[in-house]
């Protein structure tokens, strides 16, 4: 580690309204891990766009293996070598997972492609990244999750010098993980050099060599991972010490809110639950076991095959997401883009998106009130932008996921459903979010919470199903609640 | 300032402040920048053009383009769109004569023609919304249906009318000043649509709809019966571009509204608004059918050769779009 | 083309407002050839020619486009009659006198001359000459223009009232072919399959019965009688070489029409308010039509 | 289990053995169905229908059709449209006309011809990639200008062509058994581009660029090249398609391609093809043209009035389009 591979000099990026890098120098050297972390709209995103040619840079330099190079592009940039798995999602939904999986680089035989080397090759990969799917499956069947490991199967067939991964882990399981980080370690000690993001900050302690941090657009330092502690990282981002995460679990548990019995369809089998006001209700599982799918049905986006709910006791028809809400149910959905944000609507037409009936008299939508409301939300979970006129599309996407969880915190929900809700979230407003959650809770809101982060279902839950191919197979009680337990039963083959 | 800032309000924007939104008030005023040019373009090469009546002339001939793309700034705005409408304005325009010549009264007439169109834009909204089809083909298939209703409302020929009411006489001729009732009467509708665009709970489920359909669905908004408002908005301004149609021509033609053809939707789209929806304004939808309008007067009264006349008009809606758009990466 | 002063300052120069109903027909574009070879002939004369893209509102707008550049006169065709009424009499009110070509105006109250065909007359004529041939019985064909068309309602109408007349004469379909050939070839190459027993076809242009002719002679089918109106030359053509019956003929209406508009503009008046005659050509009368240079 | 696996590869499925396909197929079908459903209807409504000599016209009535929609199939797959086709196939019937007129031989003529509609194509491609603007209005304006430009090279008139080669004269009558050539071309055409969109790097990346332009491009592919690309295709099979038009009439109609008019977009919806884009297969373009060519072929031999076949056909296109589509939800 003598000389860097790659030399990022004095980098500024200016967005209207927000200088969104000032002035960074980064370097990296061959065979290793760079983790950047800060909080959201940082800057990260941009930094890692601006080498994969998606922006230009306003200033700075960007030095590769000693030469300066002008990356216009991502053309340019896949040919100098970088790869890369964006923070938003980024496939094409109509081809095959191997075709995405090679996409731009098909292997061709007489002037056609050769689907049967491009599959064979595909499914080597995926078995690699232990996943159970088939290459020639069309993109569009993939649950979010499972397109997010495609993404990085996609990233890793390519074999490139420098590899960028831009919060990959959100809404994946630690089991995935584990696999994606044996291969990273492969791959650098073959000599590649890898530029990894998260808010995971246990993640970086992992796998990372180094460390450098951003706030709002600036570098703060950069550290080897070994001189430092999760405190002093946070303490970098945020400016201060968080001190406890979690807050105590004693919460007063009331009556059934909401219950479930034998909820069925094509992907969720039989399912039965209960959530009481007052609590919280973890659901945990691998990837692709039904999580999402299980809370999709409860609230009418998808449709049930069997299954009855009931609302305090009563049966209700849940067949759309507006008979849902009637019941006063609320919905923080996982797929940002698809049924999160509307991107071309600005911050205060998203907040207030779900609770215009409340907010309008005679069909006319106070705004004055609406500014107050969103303003609110805007300094409560610290939303990063310019005012809140500003478009969605436009946010870094930590402060997208903000704009959602405030939409829904708004509706007043007695009954909320999460769905990987602090995915993207830094660990300060996660924090924050986890105390109002907490206070919801206190107030007699039922909560069901999906993660994929383990910690935080532990740190937040009176009670845990464990889901496995759209069954659920255990129920955990406070006591029993712990990573190893739910691991376990995430993992138990059933007969 | 306040001027500026009352500006900034009425294109959807208020916040003055920021440097981002300079930037954007100039991609979203460019179609007033075009429509500025051509004012200068068509004053040079006629010297006809500036006189008052020439411009009155081009108000009266804009209106009934104004009030169908109009609706079809609403359908679009939802990512929609409504191919029916040229069918719809010929099927009110026959069903406007062939109720005078029989006899009725105007405000009964008006009320079926209104009713009768704005079904056809239910019929629309419901079948795209239930059967989750694309709008383009559908509305394509129903202005055929419009078509062939109008040619049967018609009896097949255009329709005389012998004893006109006062009223439908004057319409189109009526002024007040310089300016053709018509006209206020269109930027009537524009203002109030105007505002149901963008104050009221609708009007932003109107916007969602075109943003983001999932999103909408999951907050629990009923997107069909979002659709279906707006079709029925097109449709209802179908039926008042019928009115306003057959007061031009005083009779009821069946092929009417195949006048307005291609002219709906460049209108609306060199106005400013995207086609992907979720963006756009029916305000600024007045400057493309005034574009268009004064391209269609100058290439008259400049009299070039008439294949010329083709050419340089599709040119130059091609160029008026390329500046209304603006690059997106 | 160069812009005229609004109004003839020295009583000279004259500007002629000529408002077309469409372009892209072949006897609007003879025509032009017609009044370019007549400008030629008076310089002290211009023009401002309008399409009316087959659209009736369109002619409206162009028609007020004339009024406010203050033509001294206008000619027009209608696309259709009944839809020009309003914008006719708003040009009377300015003092712009109007002159009807080729077709007939719904009002003619506001005309102060016309050269016009009589497409009733014709389609009576056409009739009569399909009747004949077939000896007043059989099953004939009609192809039609686009639907409303006030020249297609007329040409429709004058044809019945003749073919009404004979009981033995069966109309056994009667199609849209929106006055064009290629369409003409798919809409009778249906027809002929349903009705294989057909003696006789009437189409309301030569450009559809040409396109019958073709579906015909590929058929190799000769004993079906096809009448159309309009005489263009290669029709002519078609006559002379036994393929097409017979046809009705049309006169472009220039440079009748722009003599007529002078002698008013100059003197006040008009000689004549003529229609043009409907004469039927066929193979023994064709040669005497015929002119190999016609524009036509 | 071997002939679905090749039918299941025909629609564009390489995975028979999941459960989600046999689903897939059904929808994937259900155009076929409809044909199937038009067709018997069709027999019951006219005995002469199911005729060998009606099928062979049916054949070639709907061969025009079939070029230029096979174009617009690809450009929709892409996510765009491309309306200047009605305008290009004019230009290059006209084209046609006017060169064979001029004495040039058949096979130079053909080349001039192809390379003009490309040309045309090739524009639409460049100023929709250049400017990034929503192609809908872009290849209208150029429609406009196609047919300003085939007025013009006619001179206005149908040109008329003296002394035909045989090979033009003869090549929409021929007929290889009931089957005519024209159609067999047709069929060869769409064989090869079914194997162009499906087996070559450029037809997998314009299905790519329809379903998600932002990935295409950052995956390092020019985006540019595959639209344009798209659009020369279209242009090019416009091409053929006005030399097609021009075999049928054998005269050169400056407005031939209104004729196609929206039938050319139906078809391909009809088919199944996705407006959204990047769904869909050329191969189902011709049930699209079938489907078509059926209704007009049945409504002239059945003989309803002229308004009651415009409405049945528009009917018949929005029940086509509905069986064609599946709910999403
Ligand atoms: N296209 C854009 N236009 C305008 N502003 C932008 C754009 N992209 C990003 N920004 C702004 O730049 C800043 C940095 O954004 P960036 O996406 O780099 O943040 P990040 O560190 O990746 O955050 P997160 O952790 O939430 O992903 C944010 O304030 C964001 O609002
Ligand atoms: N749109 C869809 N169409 C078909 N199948 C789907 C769809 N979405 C998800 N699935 C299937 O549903 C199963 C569960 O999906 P998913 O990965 O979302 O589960 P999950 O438990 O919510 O996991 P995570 O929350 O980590 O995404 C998967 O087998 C996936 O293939
Ligand atoms: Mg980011
Ligand atoms: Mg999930």
């Amino acid at each position: 580690m003598n000389k860097p591979m790659l030399q990022v000099n004095n980098i500024t990026k200016q967005f209207p309204g927000v200088k969104a890098l000032d002035r960074v120098s980064i370097d990296l050297y061959e065979g290793e891990v760079l983790c950047i972390a800060g909080e959201n709209g940082a800057g990260k995103s941009t930094l890692i766009k601006i080498l994969s040619g998606v922006f230009m840079l306003d200033e700075g330099e960007i030095i590769l293996n000693d030469e300066k190079v002008n990356i216009k592009n991502p053309l340019t940039a896949i040919e100098l070598g970088f790869s890369v798995v964006y923070q938003e999602h980024r496939l094409i939904n109509n081809l095959t997972v191997a075709e995405n999986i090679y996409f731009g680089r098909f292997p061709m035989k007489r002037g056609f492609v050769d689907y049967r080397k491009l599959n064979d090759d595909a499914q080597q990969i995926l078995n690699r990244l232990g996943m159970n799917i088939r290459a020639s499956e069309l993109v569009s069947s993939l649950g979010s999750s499972q397109s997010q490991m495609v993404e990085i199967a996609k990233a890793l067939s390519v074999g490139a010098k420098i590899m960028i991964l831009d919060e990959p882990s959100a809404a994946i399981t630690d089991s995935e993980l584990e696999k994606l980080f044996e291969i990273i370690k492969d791959l650098k000690s073959e000599g590649q050099s890898f530029i990894y993001i998260s808010h995971r900050l246990k993640e970086l302690f992992e796998i990372g060599d180094r460390v450098a941090v951003l706030k709002d657009g600036k570098l703060v330092g950069v550290e080897k991972v070994s001189d430092i502690d999760t405190k002093k990282i946070i303490s970098m981002m945020v400016g201060r010490d968080l001190g406890e995460v979690y807050r105590p679990k004693d919460r007063e548990i009331k009556e059934e809110v909401l219950r479930v019995e034998n909820l069925t369809n094509d992907i969720v089998h039989d399912c039965s639950f209960t959530v009481r006001a007052g609590e919280i209700v973890g659901f945990s599982g691998l990837v692709g076991s039904g999580r999402s799918e299980l809370a999709e049905s409860v609230f009418g986006y998808r449709k049930r095959r069997a299954g009855d709910i009931f609302v305090d006791g009563r049966k209700v028809r849940i067949r759309t997401p507006k008979d849902a809400i009637a019941n006063g149910m609320g919905f923080i959905t996982e797929d940002r883009k698809t049924t999160g944000v509307i991107l071309n609507k600005s911050v205060a037409v998203n907040t207030t998106f779900a609770i215009l009936d409340k907010l309008s008299r005679a069909g006319f939508v106070n705004t004055r009130e609406e500014k107050v409301l969103v303003d609110n939300y805007i300094k409560k979970l610290k939303i990063k932008t310019p005012s809140d006129k500003q478009e969605a599309q436009f946010l870094s996407g930590g402060n997208q996921q903000k704009v959602i969880l405030a939409k829904w915190l708004l509706t007043e929900s007695k009954f909320l459903i999460c769905d990987e809700p602090t995915k993207g979230i830094d660990v300060g407003t996660k924090q924050e979010f986890y105390n109002i959650l907490d206070d919801l809770a206190r107030q007699g809101i039922a909560i069901m919470l999906i993660s994929s982060e383990l910690p935080e279902i532990v740190g937040l839950s009176n009670r845990v199903y464990v889901m496995q191919e759209g069954r659920i197979v255990k129920e955990l009680m406070e006591d029993e609640i712990s990573e190893e337990t739910i691991t376990t039963y995430s993992m138990h083959e059933m007969e | 300032m306040k001027i500026k800032n009352t500006f900034m309000n009425l294109i959807g924007n208020n916040d003055p402040a920021s440097k981002f939104n300079r930037k954007k008030m100039l991609t979203t005023l460019s179609p007033v920048i075009g429509l500025v040019a051509l004012f200068i373009l068509a004053s040079s090469l006629s010297n006809v053009f500036l006189t008052a009546s020439n411009l009155t002339n081009v108000l009266r001939q804009v209106s009934v383009l104004g009030f169908a793309a109009l609706g079809m700034t609403i359908v679009i705005i939802t990512g929609n769109i409504d191919l029916s409408i040229i069918g719809n304005v010929s099927m009110s325009t026959t069903l406007v004569a062939v109720l005078l010549q029989n006899g009725w009264d105007v405000v009964p007439m008006i009320l079926v023609v209104l009713l009768a169109s704005s079904t056809i834009g239910l019929l629309n909204g419901l079948i795209i919304s239930y059967f989750k089809i694309e709008s383009f083909v559908i509305t394509m298939g129903m202005q055929v249906v419009c078509f062939g209703l109008s040619l049967f409302i018609a009896g097949g020929r255009t329709v005389i009318v012998d004893n006109l009411a006062p009223f439908m006489l004057n319409l189109a001729s009526n002024k007040l000043g310089m300016i053709p009732v018509m006209f206020i009467i269109l930027l009537g509708f524009y203002t109030v649509f105007y505002i149901f665009t963008k104050k009221t709970k609708m009007g932003r489920y109107i916007y969602a709809l075109g943003g983001n359909e999932e999103v909408s669905y999951v907050s629990g908004v009923n997107v069909t019966i979002v659709r279906t408002t707006a079709y029925i908005l097109s449709g209802l301004m179908a039926g008042v571009a019928g009115i306003f149609t057959f007061s031009r021509s005083l009779c009821g033609d069946p092929a009417a509204g195949s006048a307005l053809g291609m002219y709906v939707v460049a209108a609306v789209v060199i106005g400013g608004t995207k086609m992907s929806g979720g963006r756009g304004s029916v305000l600024f939808t007045i400057i493309g059918i005034l574009i268009i309008g004064i391209i269609n007067n100058t290439l008259n009264l400049v009299g070039f050769e008439y294949y010329a006349q083709q050419i340089i008009q599709g040119l130059i809606i091609i160029f008026a779009v390329v500046i209304s758009s603006k690059k997106r990466r | 083309a160069k812009e005229a002063e609004p109004t003839s300052t020295t009583g000279e120069d004259f500007l002629i407002g000529i408002s077309q109903p469409f372009m892209g027909h072949p006897i609007r574009q003879a025509g032009t050839v017609l009044i370019n070879a007549w400008l030629e002939e008076h310089p002290d004369v211009e023009v401002m020619v309008t399409d009316g893209q087959l659209n009736a509102a369109k002619q409206i707008a162009d028609i007020e486009d004339m009024i406010t550049k203050k033509v001294d006169i206008i000619l027009v065709a209608a696309h259709q009659s009944p839809t020009l009424v309003g914008v006719l009499r708003e040009a009377k009110a300015a003092g712009i006198p109007v002159i009807a070509f080729d077709r007939t105006l719904t009002d003619p109250s506001v005309q102060v001359g016309m050269v016009v065909n009589d497409d009733y007359a014709a389609g009576a004529s056409a009739a009569q000459l399909l009747v004949d041939k077939l000896g007043g019985k059989g099953n004939i064909v009609v192809l039609q223009g686009p639907a409303g068309n006030t020249t297609v309602t007329l040409r429709q109408d004058g044809f019945l009232s003749v073919v009404n007349k004979y009981p033995d004469i069966k109309i056994v379909d009667d199609q849209v072919a929106n006055f064009q050939r290629v369409q003409a070839v798919d809409v009778f190459e249906n027809i002929l399959q349903a009705n294989p027993d057909i003696d006789g076809i009437y189409c309301h242009n030569d450009e559809m019965a040409l396109g019958c002719v073709k579906v015909l002679k590929d058929a190799g089918i000769t004993d079906i009688i096809t009448v159309g109106i309009d005489g263009q030359k290669d029709a002519l053509e078609a006559i002379m070489a036994g393929d097409y019956y017979g046809t009705i003929r049309k006169v472009v209406e220039f440079p009748a029409a722009l003599d007529m508009a002078l002698e008013y503009l100059k003197t006040g008046k008009t000689t004549s308010m003529n229609y043009l005659d409907s004469i039927p050509i066929t193979k023994e009368n064709v040669e005497q039509y015929y002119d190999p240079d016609a524009v036509f």
